[in-house]
């Protein structure tokens, strides 16, 4: 019970300022945005390490793998895509 | 003491993932941000490997199989392509929380470890959230890629159907709640999992996928804080959380940006149907359209002193963002102005024109966005409009009946000319007519916009 | 060890939230942010209260009686001439 | 249960005071924000005194002594007098601070209770973090109310005593937390902390005092957060870090309008000497200033298009903000516009004169900040700069030796005409000469500002 209000406390925090960062994103970024939050998403990627690394039977540790590479999907085309997008934004032309 | 440690690493992690997306608010720091972001989610990662003691190989054959097609996707998808990338990686972070989920299901009946109700919860959540994902964004990723018909799949009976298989679900996970050693009533949670992921998102139109996709991305985020309850881990409450916000105020802009509610974007089957012409509309369809010719419009464009753009899906579908820059440029160096009206639905993405734009080496300050553009359309001499139908029909505004009514829309109808480049008269997403082509001031230049913008170019440089 | 550890992440993304909510507020309205923060800094009114009503020596309870009294002050003071000043800011004349 | 129930009320309060905070970005919603915060403080209060056994009559005496005086305070203070209030607002807050850690401190040593470390620091931070606030406040407000000369007082070994007596407090806090049972310590501790206080703030010149005021605030805040460590409160945390992020952040909103760093801010005794005038000054004081007659004012206002206003410092200490709204309206029915530009650390406060001239019913969209004002200077027939001194002297742009040097300004010399109404040559409160009254376009009119903006109301009257 304890555990769950601290819980809650972090977050209905980070939610909130979840919130004010996002909302703070111009139109112009909105693509990138949801790429980068889509990268962030693939978090999972430490529960799938551990299921993969120390799972309890052959077969978990066969899902955890495929689940490490799935989110490595993720995040590594998460990134990197969002990345090749904002290297595309130029103040100037040519610059 | 390693514990603390571990647990002030994963906040450090989350406090790249909040800078990351504070950065995003600026198009000079948004890179580094992201790559400070990129650094969190690897120091995330080696913190779990130091502080646990994990076989390593199984991890490695993961992460070199991940990272190699990550890379390789990255690398290979074309701009004009980009919601239906967002759309797939989407689904792969699903898919991994599924697959965690059914890996500790089997931890889970293990007689020799104490049940706990709480983790058998998150686990159900995981593994519906998950799956859902899972199929829900390989359908929204194909019908982007129109690989699937990106119409409204409808059929009668359909939100019965749902609501049954939801109901059937929930009652699923009831059911393993109390007798969780039954490997048959697992295995259906998965498979239900992933139908509804089909037919929760098959009758939703393909122009509205980004809302499915931010949805489902942002429930994803979610699935990972309500994990961060059960482990007790605050790293992961927090980047769920900063997940979480960003789908769900991203599906808020989207659907003020359309005046839809969110319902009628999941479940109202918008776009399904061609709209049967009024009246009215019957008589302008009778009066026709005017057209103009390359040469035409090509002298108008280049006699003029303000020139918008405003562009649509129809710029991605014909993938003619270096055509448009280069006739801006063309006409730059004649001393007209260009500059550009970006919709905040414009395309299949939010944002998606700016992408494209900013590929072809569009400078941003010239991408205007709604607010901006609509007060300059005024002074305008010409609104060129590429591949735009739904966020530039002034149905929106005049017309109560329409089903786009209240939609705030470009407002190109208020420049002295207006050019509207599509290859024919079929109407956008929506489905509707589009009161804008029969303006007195509008003509139409029929054709694909990559080969008509080419066409343009080259006349425009015979011009002196 | 624990308990801090949980208690530095509610700290750090409190002050994260504030520091973003805060630098949103328009200098115009800089002075009643500055007596509307002070306000709630009268929070110390929750501690004075035990100590008042619950202190283990007739000493105790009279710091703490003495606390609260200026913990309140601090507290109605501070909401109520943040409410005087806002309330001032009109859009219009006469408004 | 009940434990988490409070948790969770402590939880929905800090919400509220977010949402305060939050709302405290938009005028038209920032009263109601107030009103929630303070619904939020009661909630905290309601759910202290329900979770826990505690006699109501202390706390009852307390309360109604406390909020009677509060209540009292805030109705009888005038506009111009905010700073000061603040100030005191301030003291009294860290007093209760002070108060409730000794009273902590005498259960601290009771043996009967086991003695705790992390107890004992957060009580000795309190105490010296409670009794700095309260006496620094008292000296803050003595200098803004100048009942103490605003003057910096500095002497020689100033910064040593004041080591000294810091390094006497840590001394004094260690040897405690080995020897707590020992009251003279602690009552030396107390001493040490209200002479700090002092000893730290005297040497701080008099407009300095709100950077004074919002850090002391700040660390209030952040005692407070420690407490919460200490208690394992999140609500604490929360509402502390606020507090913290509040007062540092506008903090650095002043030192950087300053262009001066914190330090010079604390131990530089800014302001302390009126500086010996350069060769270039005195051959300016020998020529003079010009002055203008109330008439010729009158007549050059009257005749205008556009007025700037440029309040500052002097404003408040005339109390002038009625008249200069009524000279406006004067000159906005006669079809002269005039708006005004506000530097952010004009007056004693940040935002002082937009609460000053609030209270005289101007229009909250005419108070333009400097980033606003500063183009429109350009376009201007009038500045009037009523009391204003260093927030509009050019030396911070042109003179690299001055001690303002980098200092953003109001630009008012590049007004068409500068009228500046000051009592006499006397500087501001750097202490430094104004080329900008010696400038060409620049005319003085001396005495007062209410009497002289009476005066000039009479005189624009009588036109016509
Ligand atoms: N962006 C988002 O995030 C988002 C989210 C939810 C919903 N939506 C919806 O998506 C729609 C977006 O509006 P929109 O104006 O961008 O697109 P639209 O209304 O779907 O219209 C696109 C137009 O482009 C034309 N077109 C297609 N291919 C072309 C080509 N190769 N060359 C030239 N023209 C071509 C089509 O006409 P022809 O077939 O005659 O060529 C069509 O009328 C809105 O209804 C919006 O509500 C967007
Ligand atoms: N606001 C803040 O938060 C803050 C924070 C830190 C520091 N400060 C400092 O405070 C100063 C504020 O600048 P400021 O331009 O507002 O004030 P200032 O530079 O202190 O000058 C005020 C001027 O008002 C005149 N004055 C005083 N009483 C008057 C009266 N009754 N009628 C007419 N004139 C009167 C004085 O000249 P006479 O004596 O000749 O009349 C004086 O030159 C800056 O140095 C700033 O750095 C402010």
């Amino acid at each position: 019970m304890e555990g769950l209000v601290q819980g809650i406390v972090v977050f209905v925090l980070a939610m909130l300022l979840g919130v004010e960062l996002i909302k703070k994103v111009p139109a112009l970024l909105h693509t990138p945005l949801t790429s980068g939050a889509n990268a962030i998403s693939g978090i999972t990627i430490i529960g799938s390490m551990v299921v993969a690394g120390a799972g309890a039977t052959q077969l978990a540790r066969i899902l955890g793998t495929i689940a490490v590479a799935f989110a490595m999907i993720n995040i590594v085309g998460g990134y990197l895509v969002t990345d090749r997008m904002l290297e595309m934004f130029k103040k100037k032309d040519g610059e | 003491m390693l514990h603390s440690l571990t647990e002030l690493a994963y906040l450090a992690a989350a406090i790249m993932f909040v800078t990351g997306l504070k950065w995003m608010s600026s198009p000079a720091r948004a890179r580094r941000g992201n790559m400070i972001s990129s650094v969190g989610m690897l120091i995330a990662v080696l913190a779990t490997l130091i502080s646990q003691r994990l076989g390593y190989g199984n991890i490695i054959i993961g992460a070199v199989i991940g990272s190699g097609l990550g890379l390789w996707m990255a690398r290979a998808v074309p701009m004009t392509s980009m919601p239906q990338m967002v759309g797939i990686l989407n689904g792969f972070g699903g898919g991994a929380s599924l697959l965690v989920a059914a890996a500790e299901w089997r931890r889970l009946i293990d007689p020799s470890i104490p049940f706990q109700t709480d983790t058998a919860v998150s686990i159900w959540a995981s593994t519906l959230v998950g799956g859902v994902t899972f199929a829900g964004s390989a359908v929204a990723a194909g019908k982007l890629q129109e690989i699937i018909s990106g119409k409204p799949v409808l059929f009668r009976g359909q939100h019965a159907l749902n609501a049954l298989l939801v109901a059937a679900a929930l009652t699923l996970a009831t059911l393993l709640t109390l007798r969780p050693e039954q490997p048959v009533l697992y295995v259906a949670l998965v498979a239900l999992s992933l139908v509804l992921g089909i037919t929760l998102v098959i009758p939703i139109g393909g122009a509205d996928m980004p809302v499915v996709i931010c949805l489902l991305n942002s429930y994803s985020g979610i699935a990972a804080a309500l994990t961060g309850f059960v482990i007790r881990n605050d790293g992961l409450i927090i980047t769920g959380a900063l997940v979480g916000a960003s789908g769900l105020i991203l599906t808020k802009i989207m659907c003020e940006a359309m005046n839809r509610s969110l319902a009628n974007v999941l479940f109202g089957g918008f776009g399904a149907t061609v709209q049967v012409a009024s009246e009215r509309e019957k008589a302008l369809q009778a009066r026709g359209v005017k057209r103009i010719t390359v040469e035409d419009a090509a002298a108008l464009l280049a006699y003029s002193r303000n020139v918008m753009v405003a562009p649509g899906y129809g710029l991605a579908v014909a993938q003619g963002q270096h055509q448009v820059q280069e006739l801006a440029t063309l006409l730059e160096k004649r001393g007209v102005s260009v500059k550009y009206a970006i919709h905040p639905v414009a395309g299949r993405m939010p944002g998606h024109m700016n992408v494209l734009l900013a590929e072809a080496n569009v400078p941003y300050p010239l991408l205007l966005d709604m607010d901006a553009a609509n007060p300059e359309f005024e002074r305008c001499d010409v609104a060129l409009v590429v591949g735009a139908n739904d966020v530039v029909n002034p149905a929106a505004r005049n017309n109560p009946s329409s089903p786009i009514y209240g939609m705030p829309i470009l407002d190109v109808d208020k420049a002295k000319q207006i050019i509207v480049m599509k290859r024919s008269m079929n109407p956008g997403f929506a489905g509707i007519e589009n009161e804008l082509f029969y303006h007195e001031r509008c003509s139409m230049l029929f054709g694909d916009a990559k080969k008509s913008l080419t066409a343009l170019i080259n006349e425009v440089r015979t011009l002196e």
